[in-house]
């Protein structure tokens, strides 16, 4: 039994969310999805790491960097068993585009060094011409651009699974995108814009049948549900700790151990070597061999908060209730004439991402008016413009909630929604 | 401060029933531009007749301040000659950049004035001046003026 | 006139100061080079952004995106500001060895790109064999390792610039080293382990003269010195937020517009582009091509917080108070029997980072014996393994000083290597 | 706690006195392990004779931990019978990853056991367990032992 969410006790230990915005209106954050709000806890268990144990971490006999060193590994420890993993195969960087990065420059770099007569690196990670990557249709431009990018540098082709009217994947020719030319698939869990959430584990079972290397987008599942990385099938898994309650720059890679051991490195530089001599070098183990330079302690000591956080609420919780307000939204939304929702329309699988168009509005002006109610919502095209252009559409807004909000944040927004198709008389 | 203020009953007209909006039959120069946040679009298209006025045209989707704009530009520069256009997008430029501190001069800026609004909204300045940019391109493309290259960025 | 700094009243700005280690002993802290201590103004900006105006910039049409892109462009005018840059060439990343990375990607993306028919790549950054890389045999990992990487990947030269026995660089074979197949010159302004202050304005001079990229690693002057970027005479210019009072998870690059126009993206995502489509993308104007990503807000508001700070201060001021400690600290240290400086001698062109070793001692057990009289200092090669080679030393002990030290703080330090003299013996 | 519980006599002993730093005659197996902080080296040969008995030789340079953990080790191990040595080094390894929780037993670690203190200052273990993770690595390569490879790390 999961108990359910005290969104008013929660509320409280928000600091943002007792501001006022616009004339007065008190903040109905639907933003989610962009960035989440931070609770005083994980505010304050950053700036005592600063007020107490600030120093450069695995380096220096001294106490303090002792404390820090203990503070930054805690915090892996604690973060990694958040998705079921071990503290060794949990790497830190600045955001999850930076962890998709990491993973494609494996590619390229791969290709590049055994083009230029490197016989150790791993063939899994040596692309080229003749080879293929699979994406979808739904991806963020995060796990679309870097693809895209090895595939001008090494000559590999990118396919990708479309996207149906519905917004789920179409997965009826699934063997003729993955077919043994596939060396990478990567795919997000839940999309940002649609609210879809993808059959990832099938898809990741795809790939290791052809022996491609298996990669989830989890930037919108793992802080809003319970998410075990062994069960996902996925060789590597990438997320942000902003999204999750946690501070901004700061994301997460999780890998199978012994695929992280066969990737070379990506941002090359201090504390991710063995040896440094003038003309080569030779490198860490993972997780350091991926964490050049001053890592990013104090983020990681909040994002560890952020787990005790959502730890304390249950992540059994927090879905459940995400997916009541699903439900909610949908529902609401298909009350309004003129409204058409962009992506599943029945709570299914779907996360509670609900991004919408109105009849005669563009999304902008929309989103205007609801500022104007004091909700925060995001209009654009969600860094997925390629799925909007699948809905022929030039934008989308998108209402998103996280723990939070409860249905009346929901109702204020629908009434913004009709305020502005009043005022535009459409 | 309210959204009233951003959606004069000027911008409202222009965004439904926009003006010189269709292509140019001989373009001199023409520039695409997008704002990629939110993928408003437009693309304008100018000429310059003998007697040295400059003549528009566009294209373009996106919000109605963006497309407002447009709407407004199209109107005004429609015929002017080139100087006095130039000072019209100065003037237009400048406003959008005045966070909401400068007084806007009808005798200049015509139907411009009722983006004046627009100014305190940081996010949406972009959008009234993504047509105003791609005017300022086309001439450049199109060698039709303009000293003032990179200014309303 | 510069105003001499008021250590005591800083102090008090710091609250990890306050505390005390190992038995009891009032914290000494001399290990700034490795990062710095932070006001309690820094940490209170970064949690008043969490706390009032947290959203996710350059994005949504809500009050909160506003604010929180004002703070986060109004971050980057100010610090560019500091290095009296214009904000537009200013880039934030996770670290300097972020910064240098992508410039170092710069070039191996550039070739690649190149190599598999993109014409559009300036050709400065297309490099490959018979093309030369110049650094220093005092680099920092952090501008060694990628331009190894660099060379592993498209066949390129790399060549150092050799270090004397006074710990200064050797420029007498200047004109064989960078020569007209040099197409980088990326050299450190000040050593963090040997604290020499390299001339680079001339260094760039050379770089400029055969048409080569130059770049310096500004890290360990940036923020000890008053610091114009134009002066230097770089195309690129790199340094951290950690070491001058600023968070962990943020660095900076600077480089002249023209120079950052031309190079290729690094890591690629959301915010970076322009359009995007299923097959292919373009990418926005710099500094957001190079910003991939949910930005490190907070964190910039954090290091604009220490710009403001320091500039409180004067970066004169800064300047002469380190060089006064740095010149007690050499004197002390010449006064123990049996201690060897390595790095210059005396405090002419020299930073505040005084390393030496100890006859009979190693450097691990002279660090130990100083925490034990509460004195926080690095030991080991510093990320410059390289340098200590050169020296034919395993590593070294460091102290390094900030504007939160004076001359107590080095007699402590130099009573604990006397007292492990006494111990060990030697 | 302080310095003096880390540097007991035992350890300043061995770092002055070193036991078994040479090189071996006829090792079957070498390893070479480094701390990629702070540049202590150490390199372990093994090789086992006809009775079953492992014999040691080393080399190395850095603190006085890491080295006289080498002497410690080199002196234990010398000329005992497989599992023995492989259980002194679990005892080991077991006691660096203690905190200072567990008493050490002096039956089986002999001279290791002044290296209790070491486990109370996290930077220091690295540097204690350098020699012993060469040791287990070298037994590997020369397949002289043991089952639990990865376990020092
Ligand atoms: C000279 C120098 N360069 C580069 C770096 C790397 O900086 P960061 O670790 O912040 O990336 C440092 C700091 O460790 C440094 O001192
Ligand atoms: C599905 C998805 N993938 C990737 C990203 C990129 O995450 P970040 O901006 O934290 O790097 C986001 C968030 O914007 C996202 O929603």
């Amino acid at each position: 039994m999961t108990k359910p969410l005290d969104v008013a006790r929660i509320r409280r230990d928000f600091p943002i969310l007792q501001r006022t915005v616009r004339d007065d209106r008190p903040l109905v954050y639907l933003d989610s999805a962009a960035t989440s709000q931070k609770p005083f806890q994980v505010i304050d268990a950053e700036s005592d790491y600063y007020r107490s144990c600030n120093a450069a971490v695995h380096r220096g006999a001294h106490q303090l960097a002792e404390e820090a060193t203990d503070a930054y590994e805690g915090a892996r420890a604690k973060i990694a068993g958040f998705v079921h993993g071990r503290p060794e195969d949990l790497v830190f960087t600045k955001n999850a585009t930076e962890s998709l990065n990491l993973v494609a420059y494996a590619f390229s770099n791969g290709a590049a060094k055994a083009q230029h007569g490197d016989d150790a690196i791993d063939p899994r990670f040596v692309i080229g011409p003749g080879d293929s990557i699979v994406v979808t249709q739904m991806e963020h431009h995060a796990n679309l651009v870097p693809w895209q990018e090895v595939c001008a540098k090494t000559g590999a082709t990118l396919r990708w699974i479309g996207v149906d009217d519905d917004g789920r994947l179409d997965l009826r020719d699934l063997s003729t995108i993955i077919d043994e030319s596939t060396k990478v698939v990567s795919v997000v869990h839940q999309s940002n814009l649609l609210g879809t959430i993808n059959p990832v584990s099938e898809l990741m079972a795809h790939a290791r049948a052809v022996g491609a290397l298996g990669i989830v987008d989890a930037c919108q599942s793992i802080p809003h549900m319970p998410v075990d990385v062994n069960e996902l099938g996925a060789d590597l898994v990438a997320w942000s700790g902003h999204k999750m309650l946690g501070p901004t720059g700061i994301g997460m890679l999780w890998g199978r151990p012994e695929v992280l051991e066969a990737m070379p490195p990506f941002i090359t530089g201090g504390s991710m070597i063995e040896t440094v001599f003038m003309d080569h070098s030779t490198y860490a183990a993972p997780p350091k061999r991926f964490e050049a330079g001053t890592p990013m302690v104090a983020q990681a000591v909040g994002v560890a908060a952020a787990v005790d956080y959502l730890d304390a609420l249950g992540m059994d919780a927090v879905e459940a209730h995400e997916h009541v307000l699903t439900g909610y939204a949908l529902e609401q939304l298909r009350n309004v004439p003129g409204v058409r929702i962009i992506g599943p329309q029945d709570d299914h699988a779907r996360g509670s991402a609900v991004s919408f168009v109105v009849d005669g509005l563009h999304p902008h002006d929309v989103g205007q008016f609801l500022d104007d109610h004091g909700v925060a919502v995001r209009v654009g095209h969600h860094c997925a413009w390629p799925t909007c252009r699948r809905f022929d559409v030039p934008a989308t807004t998108r209402l998103s909630t996280y723990i939070y909000n409860d249905t009346s944040d929901i109702d204020v927004a629908v009434d913004g929604i009709r305020a502005a198709q009043k005022f535009f008389g459409v | 401060m309210n959204v009233e203020s951003l959606y004069q009953e000027i911008i409202l007209d222009h965004y439904k029933n926009p003006r010189g909006k269709h292509p140019l039959a001989e373009a001199e120069g023409e520039s695409y531009q997008v704002n990629p946040t939110c993928g408003d679009e437009v693309t304008v298209q100018v000429a310059r007749d003998r007697d040295g006025h400059l003549h528009v045209g566009y294209e373009g989707q996106g919000c109605s301040i963006s497309q407002a704009s447009a709407s407004v530009m199209a109107e005004m520069v429609e015929g002017m000659d080139v100087s006095t256009a130039d000072a019209v997008r100065h003037a237009f430029v400048e406003l959008m950049h005045s966070k909401g501190a400068v007084e806007p001069d009808e005798e200049v800026l015509g139907d411009g004035v009722a983006f004046v609004g627009v100014a305190k909204y940081p996010a949406r300045i972009k959008c009234a001046l993504l047509p105003w940019m791609a005017l300022q391109d086309a001439q450049v493309k199109a060698g039709i003026g303009t000293e003032d290259q990179g200014e309303a960025r």
